[in-house]
């Protein structure tokens, strides 16, 4: 239903989104994935009409958004840091753009968005009186009940702590299937990311790196950057002759040109006890087990290990070769 | 010269220009003429104000040109001639540059004391000098306060510029004798006086019609002044009004000045103003009479002479008392 | 965002009024003046008085500057980073001054330390009560604009700089003052002004001896007339401040610290242990020099007459209406506040949103010359007006020129009290207003406008009280109709009688009483964590 | 080496730090983990001299800090957002604390120090210049140049890049290890704290809810709040009857009386296929398995799968007994 295309979007001097493409059909939630000042919110605010565009298009069922001003679009956008009115109590914010709309009975949407995302009787609170979790919620409220056509997240829950975040984030896939509105999800966390996408965009300094499911993206990253973005850390370098890349004592069968090549070893794939010797650089407690960073070609990769290892001594690992991607 | 009338008359004066209202009610109510009163600071600002616009006047009428100030005023071609009928024997005694103004009022700036710390006030000028009044006089700056000025012209007139004793060895002696200048007539009344400031000094340089205030405005009431004046080295300064050049309320601005001769408003300037009116008909008020005469020998100076020498002679000040 | 458009069209009514009612008036006088003999230019610059004025000017202004600031500074800080039993109605009283009528000031100051004042020392006349006057008027500058940023810096920097090592004075000198840096140069720079040009004060209490180049001004233009040597006084004065300013902006260019800052609250605590003494003195100071000269006018209010009481009140009542009209005078000065209120909202408050949308240098010269009124000749203005404003519509002797002549003081005041709250309101929630249905127009009046409300009645009432106490600039236009509150006092202060004195305090202390209470209002309506003034 | 006991802070009305006990020894590092406004900064502050202590102790070396002003305890603090002067550039930044001292070769240890946080050659630039992970960087070297006697992070890492983080996590523990200054870093992500922290203390609420190694409190975190922190999802309530506590298919034995008790079901316990019969909530991608919430005894627990599960499909699973902890 949304189609991107070729969306570039300029600060002055910054090129903040560089061509980058995106679709987004009905009832998926699309997350997109990068780090900070990778335009990730750039391109939620072109979307929304909140940045003039350098070129490209962008399309909402098949209809050119270019000439449309926001206030026009009825594309709900909640904002990285919520930006509710803190002069308006939770209920005005809320029915803050059923007024716009001039909707009919605004009490009523307004009570049942607020239980929707489980904040009923709170509709006289002062914007200030909430915690970082209620704020969240009524930013969401305040998009949903306008019912648009599109809802663009960004960092929904950044700002919050990390046993909330994983709670809000379960709740708000929920929230995002039962309403049925397709949804596009800014965050730089990949966790977040797989959670909430069917889809997942990674963006790189304004350009789309990939997009596919999480497994895709997960196993098959692509790039050195992505992988290292999806939180990837076994990243080596092989040699490549007749097809097969070697690395220390592995080797495994590629698609690519002899010579250097880089490798994705995922997590997992390397096992203590084997026939490659390395050498333990550090090791840290993850629950349960230990997570043992070995040296390894020109990288090194992290093995999962009962006890934690002393550095500078040598274990022996084993790499499974379906574990290993090739990276460009 | 059957110019178009208009019922507002515009009346360019200084800030202590006051008048009852119900004068100005009565002035309207029989002419059918509107009084707007346009005020700019004291009177040197206002005749400033009125030079800065002479002959494309902002008012009709001028009040409040002072004896030190009229050259200036006639030099600068300021006034069209009017001369009332209302007043047409009195104002003969008054300089009236030759018909272009109307003299209103006068006032005596003179030497008031405090007759409960002086029962030996000093009689004349060269009294100040003596080692009995040493650290007894404060006088406003001359350089900025109009009485200041006037009682300086009154010592230039008495003393002169040359011969053996002049004004400024008059002003040397007064320096010997620890004279104050202050600020301005406020400073000096109401700070450096004994009797009405806060100040140890009894005699300081104010107006003949200072002590009927002290009774008029006293509180709780009193019948008696504890001032009174010094009738030596008193200075005249009559205020004049004049019809602008270039009104366009010709007419209009005439009556108003015959008005202002009349008795009624004549009779209203000692209470209001403080000043005494230049009509012989208007009655004084009794705390007037009481508390005050009209000095009979006051020093003056010709406008003219003011306006050639002031500025050398408040150097010339500067050099003797301040340096 | 506002477009380059809209924001010509916001700042018109500001430029309009700055170069009808003070670039043209004022540049008419001057060139009247020195047309008129322009021979005696070089003359009067070589006069040994004017280079000494000049010198006297110049030093003295330093002089009341830094003793502003060294008093200023500490209150500042006591009143930014503590909270303390009655900090609001202490922030009050020390505000008060600033609004107060220089007259009323030097009366205040003479009845204190002039002959025979209640001090018992006599400083009439010297340097040192200048100073003082200058200090008390000014010390709600220093506080309020100094102390606005330093209750947003964060202390976090002062406390790594302790755990590095630093003592308390060397956190002080080497962190906590480069980051004020920009705060105390905007208040050294008005209070700087506001003692170059001050006239009522030095006439009052410099005399005989010390004049600035306002004092010599009038005496010029008042005593002398000797227009020529006014009018290149008030050049000098023109260029000199006009030469100031332009230092100054560019200092704030290249002195501008991008820093985070935290709201007010964020950074105020309680004072603890030897603190306690810190804010003690330094707020006790402040109040001190605040509360003596009012005090002073309270009690001459209340032993008018002899004994205690309340004599003067009756006095105030008393006044011979033709004399001084007490209740119009109240009237009129209540009538032109408002209209100045009224032309703040119309024209101070759109440059505000210019300048608070321009992060531009250009956002900075504005500001920067909106002081220009405030570090003018006012008597010079009022023959500007006379000269420049005959066509194409007589408005020589227009009762507007008053207020309008209030507004341009007030305008730097509102513009650096509002400009820091329109900024805070940040584009994203116009956007947040934008994407929720709302256009340009709904969300200007249904997210800006009540926004800024607040701030904006805020500021209308500074210029309330601005007008309300303003005197200099007010006594030498020529104006119709009668007298307001503070030409009523200096008519009964000029006048002999005692109940005319008990009269002038009287009004002075309900002058005093107005003004405290819209302060108070002003304080309640501070926008919690932003405001520079 | 430093103890903290029984200290209390107030701010106001607030209790920030209510009675905690500390302790750090030797070359170690604590770290302090607990929520926002759990009250990690305070004791941070209250350790560096900043905050006056309500009641309580500090001693470092056996030395009590109480009357020791801040700027002479020789404590290294780095404040949670960094806190650089921004009126100073980076090598006057770096070279602050040593003219404190009136150390005699300033230049050369502001060189070593950025040198050693790989930084050198930086010393010139401004403060506003820098990105996230220089500024944090910068602010470790700043606090390392003097040489305190203990160092003291507050969230250090707080607002970087998750990949970025990793890293930087990595390069901190070796960078602590080596200069052998013992420290306290304060976080609030559990991977953070087990990966720096010799030992983990947990505050919830201006307390101290345990101290223990990273396996100590993963295994045992011991109240439903530590926990949840910790990151931990299954937890269950179940009915204690003689010493074995029921709910669902699963009996367990605990020591604790008849009656309810609360049960933490660690990751990893439960697994697919088993005795116990359970309802699908959602499902989601973690790479390289699926993680799939089902509805357990009043709770829910998380279980890894192959593949997605649909949601209200039934999955029946087994939970292995020592993997299963008692809360209170
Ligand atoms: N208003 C602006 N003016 C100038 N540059 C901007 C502006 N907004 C963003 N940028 C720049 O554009 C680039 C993309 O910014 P954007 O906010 O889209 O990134 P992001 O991926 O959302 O980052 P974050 O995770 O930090 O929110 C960055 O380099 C940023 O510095
Ligand atoms: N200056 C202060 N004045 C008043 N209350 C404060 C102040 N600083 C902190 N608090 C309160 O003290 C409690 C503990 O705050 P603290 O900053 O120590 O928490 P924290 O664990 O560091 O949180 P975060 O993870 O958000 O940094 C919180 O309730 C906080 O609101
Ligand atoms: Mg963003
Ligand atoms: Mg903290």
């Amino acid at each position: 239903m949304l189609r991107v295309t070729d969306l570039t979007v300029r600060y002055g001097d910054v090129l903040a989104t560089d061509r980058a493409d995106l679709t987004l059909e009905r009832d998926e939630t699309l997350a997109l994935l990068g780090r900070s000042g990778s335009g990730k919110t750039t391109v939620l605010r072109a979307i929304a009409g909140l940045v003039p565009m350098v070129s490209g298009s962008i399309t909402l069922d098949g209809a050119d958004l270019g000439p449309i001003p926001a206030h026009e679009r009825s594309i709900g956008l909640v904002f990285q840091d919520f930006a509710l009115f803190p002069h308006l109590d939770v209920g005005a914010n809320v029915a803050y753009g059923l007024r716009m709309q001039g909707a009919a009975d605004v009490e009523n949407r307004v009570e049942e968005v607020l239980a929707m995302v489980g904040l009923d009787g709170l509709q006289r609170r002062r914007i200030d009186q909430l915690s970082g979790g209620q704020a969240q919620r009524v930013a969401l409220a305040r998009t949903l009940a306008p019912r648009p056509r599109l809802l663009l997240l960004d960092e929904p829950l950044g700002s919050l702590d990390p046993d909330l975040r994983r709670t809000l984030a379960g709740e708000l896939k929920v929230m995002l299937d039962r309403t049925g509105v397709p949804a596009i999800v800014v965050t730089h966390d990949t966790e977040e990311a797989f959670a909430l996408g069917d889809r997942v965009t990674v963006l790189v300094d304004g350009r789309v790196a990939t997009t596919g499911t999480p497994a895709q993206i997960w196993s098959e990253p692509g790039t050195v950057e992505v992988a290292r973005i999806v939180g990837h850390s076994g990243i080596v370098t092989a040699t490549v002759a007749g097809g097969i890349a070697t690395v220390a004592g592995l080797a495994t069968s590629v698609e690519a040109p002899d010579g250097a090549v880089t490798l994705l070893i995922r997590p997992g794939a390397a096992t203590i006890g084997g026939p490659i010797p390395t050498t333990v650089i550090s090791s840290r407690y993850r629950g349960p087990d230990w997570v043992t960073t070995v040296a390894l070609g020109g990288g090194s990769i992290e093995v999962s290990s009962p006890e934690p290892k002393v550095t500078g001594n040598k274990v022996d690992i084993a790499i499974d070769p379906s574990g290993v991607a090739l990276l460009s | 010269a059957g110019e178009s009338e208009s019922a507002t008359v515009r009346l360019l004066t200084h800030d202590f220009f006051a008048v009852p209202d119900e004068l100005l009610a009565e002035f309207t109510a029989d002419t059918g003429i509107e009084v707007e009163i346009i005020r700019g600071g004291d009177a040197g600002i206002v005749v400033n104000q009125a030079i800065l616009a002479a002959g494309n006047p902002v008012a009709d009428v001028l009040f409040g040109v002072d004896t030190t100030l009229l050259s200036r005023a006639i030099d600068a071609d300021l006034f069209e001639p009017y001369r009332s009928g209302a007043g047409a024997r009195f104002i003969d005694q008054y300089d009236t540059a030759e018909g272009l103004v109307t003299p209103i009022d006068f006032g005596d700036v003179c030497l008031n004391y405090d007759t409960a710390l002086l029962p030996n006030p000093p009689t004349s000028l060269e009294d100040l000098t003596a080692a009995q009044y040493r650290g007894m006089l404060v006088v406003p700056d001359p350089t900025i306060s109009s009485p200041g000025l006037a009682f300086l012209l009154a010592t230039i007139d008495r003393f002169g510029e040359d011969g053996p004793y002049t004004w400024r060895d008059y002003w040397a002696d007064l320096r010997a004798n620890d004279v104050q200048i202050v600020a301005d007539w406020g400073a000096a009344y109401y700070g450096s006086f004994s009797a009405t400031g806060t100040g140890s000094r009894p005699i300081v340089v104010s107006y003949a019609s200072s002590p009927p205030a002290e009774v008029l405005f006293s509180d709780p009431p009193i019948d008696e002044a504890t001032t009174a004046v010094i009738e030596d080295g008193c200075f005249r300064q009559v205020e004049y009004a004049g019809v602008l050049r270039g009104t366009p309320n010709r007419e209009p601005a005439r009556r108003l000045i015959d008005f202002m001769l009349g008795v009624e408003f004549q009779e209203s300037v000692p209470t209001s103003m403080f000043v005494f009116p230049v009509n012989p008909a208007a009655t004084l008020p009794d705390v007037f009479l009481d508390n005050t005469s009209v000095p009979s020998d006051p020093a003056s100076l010709a406008p003219q002479v003011i306006e050639r020498n002031r500025e050398r002679w408040l150097t010339e000040w500067i050099d003797t008392v301040l340096r | 965002m506002t477009t380059r458009r809209a924001s010509m069209l916001l700042a018109l009514p500001a430029a309009v009024l700055g170069i009808a009612f003070f670039a043209w008036p004022m540049a008419s006088i001057i060139a009247t003046g020195i047309g008129a003999d322009p021979g005696r230019v070089v003359d009067i610059l070589g006069r040994g008085t004017t280079l000494s004025t000049v010198w006297f000017t110049l030093w003295q202004a330093a002089a009341s500057t830094a003793l502003t600031l060294l008093v200023g500074i500490p209150a500042a800080y006591a009143f930014a980073r503590f909270r303390f039993p009655g900090r609001r109605l202490a922030r009050i009283v020390v505000t008060i001054p600033f609004v107060l009528p220089t007259v009323v000031v030097a009366i205040a100051f003479l009845a204190l330390m002039g002959p025979g004042g209640a001090l018992g020392f006599d400083l009439a006349g010297t340097v040192w009560a200048i100073l003082g006057a200058h200090v008390f008027f000014n010390l709600a500058v220093v506080i309020r604009t100094v102390g606005s940023l330093w209750s947003h810096l964060d202390p976090r920097l002062e406390e790594a700089a302790a755990s590095l090592g630093a003592t308390p004075w060397t956190v002080f000198r080497t962190i906590t003052l480069p980051l004020l840096r920009p705060a105390i140069a905007a208040a050294a720079a008005i209070v700087f002004l506001f003692s170059f040009t001050s006239f009522g004060v030095v006439l009052l209490l410099g005399a005989p001896r010390l004049a600035t180049i306002e004092v010599e001004i009038y005496r010029s233009a008042a005593l002398v007339f000797d227009l020529p040597a006014a009018a290149i006084l008030a050049l000098i004065q023109v260029v000199g401040v006009t030469a100031g300013l332009l230092v100054y902006a560019r200092y704030q260019e290249r002195s501008g610290i991008g820093q985070h800052l935290l709201p007010a609250a964020a950074t105020a605590r309680r004072p603890v242990g030897r603190q306690r003494w810190l804010v003690g003195a330094a707020v006790g100071t402040a109040l001190t020099i605040a509360l003596v000269p009012i005090g002073m006018i309270m009690w001459r209010v209340l032993t008018a007459g002899g004994g205690l009481g309340l004599g003067s009140l009756r006095a105030l009542g008393a006044v011979d209406p033709s004399v001084v009209d007490v209740p119009a005078a109240i009237g009129n000065s209540l009538r032109f506040a408002a209209v100045a209120c009224a032309l703040t909202v119309m024209v101070a408050l759109p440059a505000a949103v210019v300048i608070a949308s321009r992060r531009s240098p250009m956002g900075r010269w504005i500001d920067t010359l909106l002081m220009l009124p405030i570090g003018s000749s006012a008597v010079t203005l009022g023959f500007g007006f006379v000269v420049g404003l005959d066509a194409p519509v007589d408005l020589r002797a227009w009762w507007g020129l008053v207020p309008i002549a209030h507004t341009l003081i007030a305008m730097p005041f509102v513009v650096r009290s509002t400009v820091p709250v329109i900024r805070s309101i940040g584009p994203r929630v116009r956007e947040a207003a934008a994407v929720l249905g709302a256009g340009p127009g709904r969300v200007w009046r249904t997210i800006d406008f009540p926004m800024l409300t607040p701030a904006a009645a805020g500021a209308t009432a500074l210029a309330f009280v601005i007008s309300l106490g303003e005197f200099g600039a007010t006594l030498f236009v020529a104006r119709p109709g009668g007298k307001t509150m503070t030409l009523a006092i200096f008519g009964l202060f000029g006048r002999p009688g005692a109940t005319n004195l008990s009269a002038a305090f009287a009004l002075s202390l309900l002058l005093v009483v107005i003004t405290g209470a819209v302060v108070a209002l002003l304080e309640r309506m501070r926008v919690p964590g932003v405001g520079n003034f």
